[in-house]
């Protein structure tokens, strides 16, 4: 197993490797000054004679690439070209936000996508499965920022139920300490938590469950492939032959031997709900990440988007290799393989 | 014996003629056909089969909604926007942004890649395994992100989007034909074709190619449906196509300030675009389930 | 009578991955010379991972050999020189359905091997290609049959026509009957001896069964771990074999007395 | 009896409509014998297995005048009570026992769940540990010395023989009644198919169990079976005792079985030609009717389009218009067809 | 369910972005005036509109020399500044105060001068900067300006929004912590809320400042929700997420009308919409080119379905509400006929393709500059000119304007103070070429003498017959078309109680709040 984690970390570094190097060549890819794209000093500045040397443009490109590295390291990330503010201040801010949302709707598409895909399976081709396949198959087909705003438009404005912006409603004195509201609130010292949890669980609701929405049909989707060649597997009936009963066989065979490929799988989820998070960020007013990101390619805030870029792609990769080990770990067959390579 | 050749032909279907038939043997798969060759001639002919331009306004005509409701009129039969423009003439005219473009970029992407992916897997033989992990890895940075990079890059507009998608797609063909072609040389056919000392182009052509068209099918409905998406969704965020061109997407962002007041103009496009994705997505999965029964998992 | 097919020291190594950069080699097959005469049959026996496969694949031209020669008809065979190959070393695989292009008829899997090694008109192949069909015991219109429509005897009959077409001097079969069922097997097993009485093929039969052995075999040679331990004349080895392995070999089968 | 089955016959699904995959298969056996079914690939064995241990597709169709298993009518069973006889008193094992086997368990956990709390005597606290204990003598008992690394390794770690092994472990842990054993070797090496069937001699020996072996060829258990029934097609052939069956077989597929397997071809020289069965077996769809070897019998008749009914001797019973006389039967073998 | 703790009781108010400095000398735009100028600081004096007089504020009477050149403010004593977290003052205000924050704009040598920036848009356009020649303390509660020469718009400057009053103090202490960015960060003033955080995107939340000078702000928080969506702010109210929304969408104005819960308010606050050539560029600085734009769009058709006719025609830049006021609607009829010749005139009968800027926010003079632009993109395909619109987020897109990287713009303008001048030489000036302010990079020397001849003259006619050439000059130049004065509506929900209708660059919520219990009759 060590074995595997090792080199699952140093792929993941290989990778991350590349990535930064992707991230570092964007400055040069992007039109303008490389020094401006990267620190977002512009030409003008007083600093940016500083800025220049720190970033190793005096010197050739190799050490321009370590000077980048250990820019990013120092946590010298550069600032906006928008509004000149921080950028490393304010991705510390917004990408807990981000991961707040992203985490809370991961869980909610891991605690329905796979039970239903498997309910499906267990009843392949009845009708029950039928309507679980049609809707994961609709649901797949949905762009999020439609289904954005119908619920929107159904949930807040007609109903009223819940609120349609932001993270909490600002009258609660929420100072942003961490950037994730519900730690925000636990760290405050505000009178009302609890109302002010329940305030923010309002807010979160929607968003989450629309960007859930999609990686919780993906996996509907895949559990149900996965449990349905599972279910025709041999060691399914062997285990009957053993004279266990359905719930037994189901519960300690079919399933652990269904998620096998869907904790694989899980990292494909998770790319997907970052993707939809860029969109719903912006629809729900989140202050986060995705937001952030957009409006600055609109803007062509080319420090934040190198940087916003290569924060989430290595969020991808990470979570990728993490699914890898975390599958290793579960599954030998897996590990096996893993050594195999 | 030509003759009788054409006679058995007729009586013995290929394995991927098989496929289609099963295909067509499904009524709704079928559907999906028509509603995707409809979409198609749209795209194509468009402008042409449309009663009014995508652009032309009709001052007296502002946000009318469809022609059955009350207030409609017979001139515009899903209604006008707040600029008094022929819904039906924008949408049809969007077909080709966000149906026709993403495909003719999911297809010169599958071009590519696929030639580039049979190149190097023929010339260079299986890499290092290393090698296509990392790629594995590299490519599960969603399309949309990878689109939004080049974006950033060469800044929005729709021929940027396109581009965009077009470039994002080609490593996943690469790596799928790659991928393919590799697993197949595996296979005892192929080595048994070898030892018959056919040459390189007969054994491509005639032995691999028909063989990966399943995996290649499979991803090109996969794509197409990410492709379609991905366009929707840059349009929405105003990095796509821009307004006034009446891509989905872009019609959707826009007719959310009117979604209250006249609901029918956001309808209309997330319609169209739910009915697309679903067409795409039905028929990538009939295919792929007539294609495990015919030519195995 | 010289031989027709003459092997000298063949080796194959195998190179398995034990760390990132270390490898560990491994004799799949090692110094392994046989010689089979024109007409002839010889069989080679051994237990799982004895390298049967390995030496069927380096003869039959499927993989390299790391040492080692094959003579062919007195002269050297490369490796690479696939056309003198495709015409006097033909191989059957044991998964006739894989080794069957699924997306090709019949008639054009055997064309493909007229095409590549004659300079036969279309006219001549196709009587060919009937003429071989027959000769296994398929009809004519199979060569419009896909292979999905075949039954597991009928491409294996299918297998052995696209091997024999090309009228070879060797025919190597890697337990190419041990999936079949007993009648078809029968079948099978007169058709080898048919082709063999009448072209005068030689076989290189890899089997696990001693009754096939003896059945189909002039010489036998048992393999272990890659290496030759033993190689004579069927009756010979059957009869008396001199090592431990060889008798446990033929002992496994049927007997339940001990 | 311990199992009787009368006219069993399964409908199958397909698209081209129903179709009859078992043809009123009779098939009695008696408490602590060793029975072996052969016939051909696809000629319905496994489907008769599974039909006893309850593994039919529920979409197809089956009909029967009796499935009893010590007296008990198996269809008439709620899936639950018919569970807890398989549980108890039914095992089976499989050919390929590897994929049996949930490859991401490991075979401590599968051999465990196997074992009964009522073979252990123990306490709810010290059950796990007993239930291990249990396990390793089972292994051992099978033969395997290296246990502990059996069983803490997963399926597929082990090899072919010690996968089957444990499969018949986990079969036998709870001393069913009938053992079906179906095609457990196939495929296997010659050495290992040797030790498996060793195996399962022993077994019956010691414990008197019933075994049903399934299998394609009649050679490899020739010599601990009681009494053999051929199959062809879904139906049922022959039966009776090994001896009667190997040397003066009533039925033309039983001697077509015997002449095609070489080894017990006597006066049979090298290089011979076999004697076979013309033609090739007819496809699901396309069942001859009446019996269903007709069209490849050499006896056949116009009354062959007829099923022919079942004829009882002494201990062996065919289903056959035109039985090989014994006379016939000696002075055909060996000669080609 | 959204019931709130006491302590969270507050107002709710949806900003259309962020604000740009909390420093309403530094800025130009009105949501950042609102966000900052009334609620966190105070002016000298204020100007009453429905009295039309200036009346004291921080300064309880001021005088005028003779040769109005010298301007005397007596300023209040009990007047104390925010203590916050950050800061604690020690007194009160006093003239110090007063000469520092106009030092700061005047006077380069200032320690605070360069601090974010150095601009000060407003002084510059208005070229105060040019006009005071020195600010000095007389006394410790009197200071004196002193002028280089006469100008009749100098109290209306002092009452606009622009010209708070800061603590000297607090930027003494920020010196010696050397931290003096953070003056501009986090605000210290004399105003009726104190600053309290600011998370950017999100909101900016205000406490009450409880010894206020005029009494206690009604409310205990005030809270600016950043919403720079007009449909999602309108929601928000819809939904609670927001008490007061300004500049609803014009297309949804009619059925928020018929909402029980929910109060419009309207002001002709004096604003013009116009579309700004940008006179540097060709075929721009041609003047047949800019005539014949003008009259290729239907400005009436544009009103319609973009103001949903709540806004009148502009016929001059000048709003027809003030004195000065000369329409010319002749130079910007709707004749594309005309437009044709104008443009074969002058050399681009075959038409050319253009940028059209649309600025990317609701203003209270242009609801939807997006829409706007896509009208004037299909009249100008029928006399042949192409058109891409182009629209970018509001700080950088301004930034860009100012730089003249536009072809042509949406905008307008909103009065800062009541003078006729500060639709003149704040947009069409020279100076204001120079500061960044002129949308038409415009500079013409007669209408400029025209212009300051006016500002120099004390009394009425003299003044107007000024202006009225001055707008002859741009009807005949066209630097810009005037398309539009919009009518101001600001919504807020039937709960709140105490909002004043929109005014004059920057709005007061002082004397805003809820209702705790609101009778409503069933709908
Ligand atoms: N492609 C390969 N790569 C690495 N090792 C291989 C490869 N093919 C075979 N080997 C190794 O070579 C040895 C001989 O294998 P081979 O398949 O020839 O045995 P075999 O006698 O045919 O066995 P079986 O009876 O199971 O078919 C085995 O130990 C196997 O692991
Ligand atoms: N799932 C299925 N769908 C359709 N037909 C089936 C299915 N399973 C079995 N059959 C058919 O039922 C018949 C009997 O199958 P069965 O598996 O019992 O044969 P068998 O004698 O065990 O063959 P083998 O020796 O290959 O195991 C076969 O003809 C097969 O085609
Ligand atoms: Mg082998
Ligand atoms: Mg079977």
């Amino acid at each position: 197993m060590s074995r595997v984690i090792i080199r699952q970390l140093s792929l993941l570094l290989i990778t991350l490797f590349l990535i930064s190097l992707l991230s570092f060549s964007m400055s040069y890819w992007f039109p303008g000054d490389p020094v401006t794209n990267a620190s977002g000093i512009p030409i003008d500045h007083p600093r940016y004679e500083e800025v220049f040397e720190k970033r190793g443009f005096d010197s050739n490109i190799a050490h321009q690439y370590i000077s980048y590295l250990r820019s990013l390291f120092e946590g010298d990330w550069g600032q906006s070209m928008q509004d000149n503010s921080e950028i490393w201040d304010e991705l510390s801010l917004r990408l807990p936000a981000t991961l707040e949302l992203t985490v809370i709707a991961l869980a909610i598409a891991l605690c329905i996508g796979p039970p239903l895909g498997i309910i499906a399976a267990k009843y392949y081709r009845k009708p029950i499965d039928q309507v679980i396949a049609f809707i994961s198959l609709a649901g797949y087909s949905v762009p999020v920022f439609w289904l954005a705003q119908v619920t929107i438009l159904i949930f807040a404005v007609v109903l009223d139920v819940v609120p349609i912006a932001g993270q909490i409603n600002p009258l609660f004195d929420v100072p942003a300490v961490s950037g994730s509201i519900l730690i925000d609130i636990a760290l405050s010292d505000i009178d009302h938590k609890w109302i002010a949890f329940q305030n923010a669980f309002l807010h979160i609701v929607l968003p989450a469950i629309v960007l859930a929405t999609a990686p919780c049909v993906l996996l509907v989707r895949f559990t149900r492939a996965s449990a349905i060649h599972v279910l025709q597997q041999k060691f399914v009936k062997g285990a009957y032959a053993r004279g266990l009963s359905t719930a037994e066989v189901m519960f300690k065979h079919a399933i652990p031997n269904t998620m096998q490929p869907v904790t694989r799988q899980l990292s494909t989820a998770f790319s997907v709900l970052v993707t939809n998070v860029l969109i719903t960020e912006v629809i729900f007013s989140w202050p986060g990440l995705g937001n952030w990101l957009v409006r600055s390619i609109y803007e062509r805030d080319f420090p934040v988007i190198q940087h916003g870029l290569l924060v989430l792609a290595s969020i991808i990769l990470t979570v990728n290799v993490f699914a890898n080990i975390l599958q290793a770990w579960r599954y030998p067959q897996v590990r096996q393989e893993f050594y195999a390579r | 014996m030509l003759d009788k050749n054409l006679y058995y032909e007729v009586k013995n279907p290929s394995p991927l003629q098989l496929v289609w038939q099963d295909l067509r043997a499904n009524p709704i798969s079928t559907a999906t056909l028509y509603i995707l060759g409809a979409l198609l001639i749209i795209s194509i002919f468009g402008p042409l089969l449309a009663p009014y331009g995508s652009n032309e306004q009709f001052i007296d005509a502002v946000s009318l909604p469809p022609a059955w409701s009350d207030q409609g009129d017979m001139r515009f039969l899903l209604g006008t926007d707040a600029l008094g423009r022929d819904m039906v003439s924008r949408l049809m005219h969007g077909a080709r942004y966000t149906f026709g473009l993403p495909m003719l970029a999911v297809i010169i992407a599958a071009l590519v890649g696929c030639s580039l992916g049979a190149i190097s897997a023929v010339n260079v033989g299986v890499k290092s395994s290393t090698v296509k992990h990392l790629l594995d890895v590299l490519l599960s940075i969603p399309s949309l992100l990878l689109a939004l990079v080049i974006i950033a890059v060469i800044g929005p507009g729709l021929s940027n989007a396109i581009l965009a998608i077009a470039l994002v797609f080609i490593p996943q063909f690469l790596h799928i034909t790659k991928n393919a072609i590799a697993d197949e040389q595996k296979q005892p056919y192929v080595l048994a074709s070898r030892l018959n000392g056919v040459d390189n182009r007969y054994l491509f052509f005639s032995v691999l190619l028909p063989n990966i068209i399943k995996a290649i099918v499979m991803h090109l409905t996969i794509a197409l449906s990410a492709a379609i998406l991905d366009i929707a969704a840059l349009g929405f965020l105003g990095l796509g196509a821009q307004a006034p061109a009446p891509e989905w997407g872009a019609m959707l962002a826009q007719s959310l300030e009117v979604a209250y007041n006249s609901p029918w103009v956001m309808a209309l496009p997330g319609l169209a675009l739910f009915v697309t994705l679903i067409s795409v997505n039905i028929l990538g999965e009939s295919i792929r389930s007539a294609l495990d029964k015919r030519l195995g998992s | 009578m010289s031989a027709v097919l003459r092997t000298e020291n063949l080796s194959r190594v195998f190179h398995h991955r034990i760390g990132w950069f270390r490898t560990n080699p491994q004799f799949a097959v090692k110094d392994v010379s046989f010689e089979l005469k024109a007409g002839k049959t010889l069989a080679v026996m051994g237990s799982n991972g004895s390298g049967k496969s390995t030496l069927a694949a380096l003869v039959g031209g499927a993989l390299e050999p790391t040492s080692g020669h094959i003579y062919l008809d007195g002269s050297v065979l490369a490796y690479n020189d696939m056309r003198r190959r495709a015409q006097s070393i033909r191989m059957i695989f044991q998964d006739a359905e894989g080794s069957l292009n699924p997306n090709l008829t019949i008639g054009k899997q055997l064309h493909e091997v007229l095409r590549f090694n004659t300079k036969l008109t279309e006219k001549q192949c196709d009587d060919t290609i009937s003429k071989t069909l027959k000769r296994v015991g398929l009809l004519n219109e199979h060569r419009t049959f896909y292979p999905y429509m075949l039954t597991n005897g009928q491409k294996q009959r299918a297998c052995i026509a696209r091997a024999i077409i090309l009228n070879p001097k060797v025919l190597v079969s890697d337990e190419a009957l041990a999936t079949l069922d007993t009648s078809v097997r029968a079948q099978i097993l007169n058709l080898l001896i048919d082709l063999q009485r009448e072209l005068h093929i030689s076989y290189i039969f890899i089997t696990h069964s001693p009754e096939i052995a003896q059945h189909m075999a002039d010489e036998v040679l048992v393999m272990k771990d890659g290496k030759v331990i033993e190689y004579g004349e069927t009756q010979h080895v059957l009869n008396n074999p001199q090592e431990r392995y060889t008798r446990k070999l033929l002992n496994a089968g049927p007997d339940l007395s001990t | 009896m311990l199992i009787d089955i009368r006219n069993l016959s399964i409908f199958a699904d397909t698209p081209q409509g129903e179709v009859r995959v078992l043809d009123r298969v009779s098939l009695q056996i008696a408490e602590g014998e060793i029975h072996t079914l052969v016939g051909e690939s696809g000629s319905g064995k496994s489907l008769v297995a599974r039909a006893i241990m309850g593994f039919v597709n529920p979409n197809w169709r089956i009909q029967a005048d009796r499935l009893w298993f010590k007296g008990t009518d198996l269809l008439n069973l709620t899936a639950k009570q018919r569970r807890e006889i398989i549980g108890v008193d039914i095992a089976m094992i499989f050919q390929d026992a590897a994929r049996y086997l949930d490859p991401n368990t490991t075979i401590r956990e599968q051999l465990k769940e196997a074992i009964l709390d009522e073979d252990v005597k123990a306490t709810f606290w010290t059950r796990s540990k007993a239930k291990d204990e249990y396990a390793r003598n089972l292994l051992l008992k099978m033969g395997v010395k290296n246990y502990e690394q059996v069983l803490a390794s997963y399926p597929f770690e082990l090899s072919d023989g010690a996968a089957q092994k444990v499969m018949i472990a986990t079969a036998i842990a709870h001393r069913p009644h009938l053992l079906i054993a179906d095609e457990p070797t196939t495929a296997m090496e010659p050495l290992t198919r040797a030790q498996i069937y060793r195996l399962l001699a022993q077994l019956h020996q010691r414990f008197k169990m019933s075994i049903l072996v399934i299998t394609q060829d009649l050679n490899t258990i020739m010599q601990e079976t009681d009494r053999i029934t051929t199959i062809y097609c879904g139906q049922i052939m022959e039966t009776g005792h090994k001896n009667t069956m190997l040397t003066k077989p009533l039925h033309p597929y039983t001697d077509a079985l015997n002449y095609t397997s070489l080894v017990q071809t006597e006066n049979l020289k090298p290089r011979d030609r076999l004697k076979t069965l013309p033609g090739i077996e007819p496809t699901l769809q396309n069942m001859p009717k009446g019996c269903r070897l007709g069209p490849r019998c050499r006896y056949a008749r116009q009354n062959c389009i007829m099923r022919p009914e079942i004829t009882n001797l002494k201990e062996h019973s065919y289903y056959c218009h035109h039985p090989i006389r014994e006379f016939e039967n000696s002075k055909n073998k060996g000669e080609n067809s | 369910n959204r019931a709130l703790p006491p302590e969270a009781e507050g107002v709710l108010y949806c900003a259309e972005g962020n604000p740009e400095a909390f420093n309403p000398q530094l800025v130009t735009s009105g949501t950042t005036l609102d966000m900052t100028s009334s609620q966190l600081f105070d002016r000298l004096i204020e100007y009453n509109e429905s009295s039309r007089e200036f009346e004291s504020s921080l300064a309880e009477h001021w005088s005028v020399s003779e040769d109005n050149l010298r301007y005397r403010f007596k300023l209040r004593e009990d007047v104390p500044f925010h203590s916050t977290d950050f800061f604690h003052p020690t007194r009160n205000l006093n003239a110090q105060d007063v000469v520092f924050t106009f030092n700061r704009w005047l006077k380069p040598e200032h320690p605070y001068h360069e601090i974010s920036g150095g601009q000060y848009p407003f002084f510059t356009a208005t070229r105060l900067d040019q006009l005071i020649r020195e600010v000095s303390a007389t006394s410790s509660h009197e200071v004196e300006i002193t002028l280089r020469e006469p100008d009749s718009s100098l109290l209306s400057i002092l009452a606009s929004s622009f010209a708070v009053i800061m603590s000297a103090e607090y930027g003494q202490q920020l010196l010696n912590q050397g931290e003096p960015q953070q003056f501009d960060l986090e605000p210290i003033g004399t105003g009726p809320f104190k600053f309290s955080h600011f998370r950017k995107d999100v909101a900016l939340n205000y406490v009450r400042h409880d010894e206020y000078w005029k009494g206690p702000a009604a409310s205990e928080n005030l809270v600016f929700r950043i919403a720079p969506n007009d449909h999602k702010r309108m929601l928000m109210l819809l939904t609670q997420d927001c008490d007061i929304s300004p500049y609803p969408p014009a297309r949804d104005i009619a059925w928020l009308d018929e909402r029980e819960d929910i109060h419009l308010q309207t002001s002709m606050s004096p604003n013009t919409a116009f579309w700004a050539f940008n006179t540097d560029k060709a075929p721009f600085n041609d003047i047949k080119v800019r005539q014949a734009l003008a009259h290729a769009i239907d400005r009436d058709a544009l009103i319609s379905a973009v103001y949903f006719d709540h806004a009148v025609r502009a016929d001059s830049i000048l709003p027809n509400t003030s004195w000065a006021h000369s329409p010319t609607p002749e130079a910007f009829r709707y004749d594309p006929q005309r437009a044709r010749e104008l443009l074969d005139e002058a050399g681009y009968g075959s038409g050319f393709t253009m940028d059209v800027w649309a600025l990317p926010v609701q203003r209270a003079y242009n609801p939807n500059a997006r829409l706007m632009a896509e009208l004037i993109q299909s009249n100008l395909n029928d006399i042949g000119v192409n058109v891409n619109i182009v629209s970018y987020e509001w700080s950088s897109f301004r930034r860009s304007l100012a730089e003249g990287a536009h072809d042509s713009v949406l905008i307008g303008w909103s009065a800062d103070h009541a003078d006729p001048d500060n639709f003149f030489r704040p947009l069409l000036t020279c100076a204001a070429k120079a500061s960044g302010n002129n949308r038409a990079m415009w500079c013409n020397e007669i209408f400029d003498n025209l212009v300051t001849n006016a500002i120099r003259s004390i009394d009425r006619p003299t003044r107007e017959s000024f202006y009225h050439q001055a707008q002859d000059i741009l009807a005949q130049e066209v630097p810009v078309v005037p398309l539009a004065h919009s009518i101001r509506f600001q919504a807020s929900r039937d709960y709140i109680q105490g909002l004043q209708p929109p005014a004059y660059g920057g709005i007061n919520l002082r004397s805003v709040s809820k209702v705790a219990e609101i009778e409503r009759g069933e709908p």
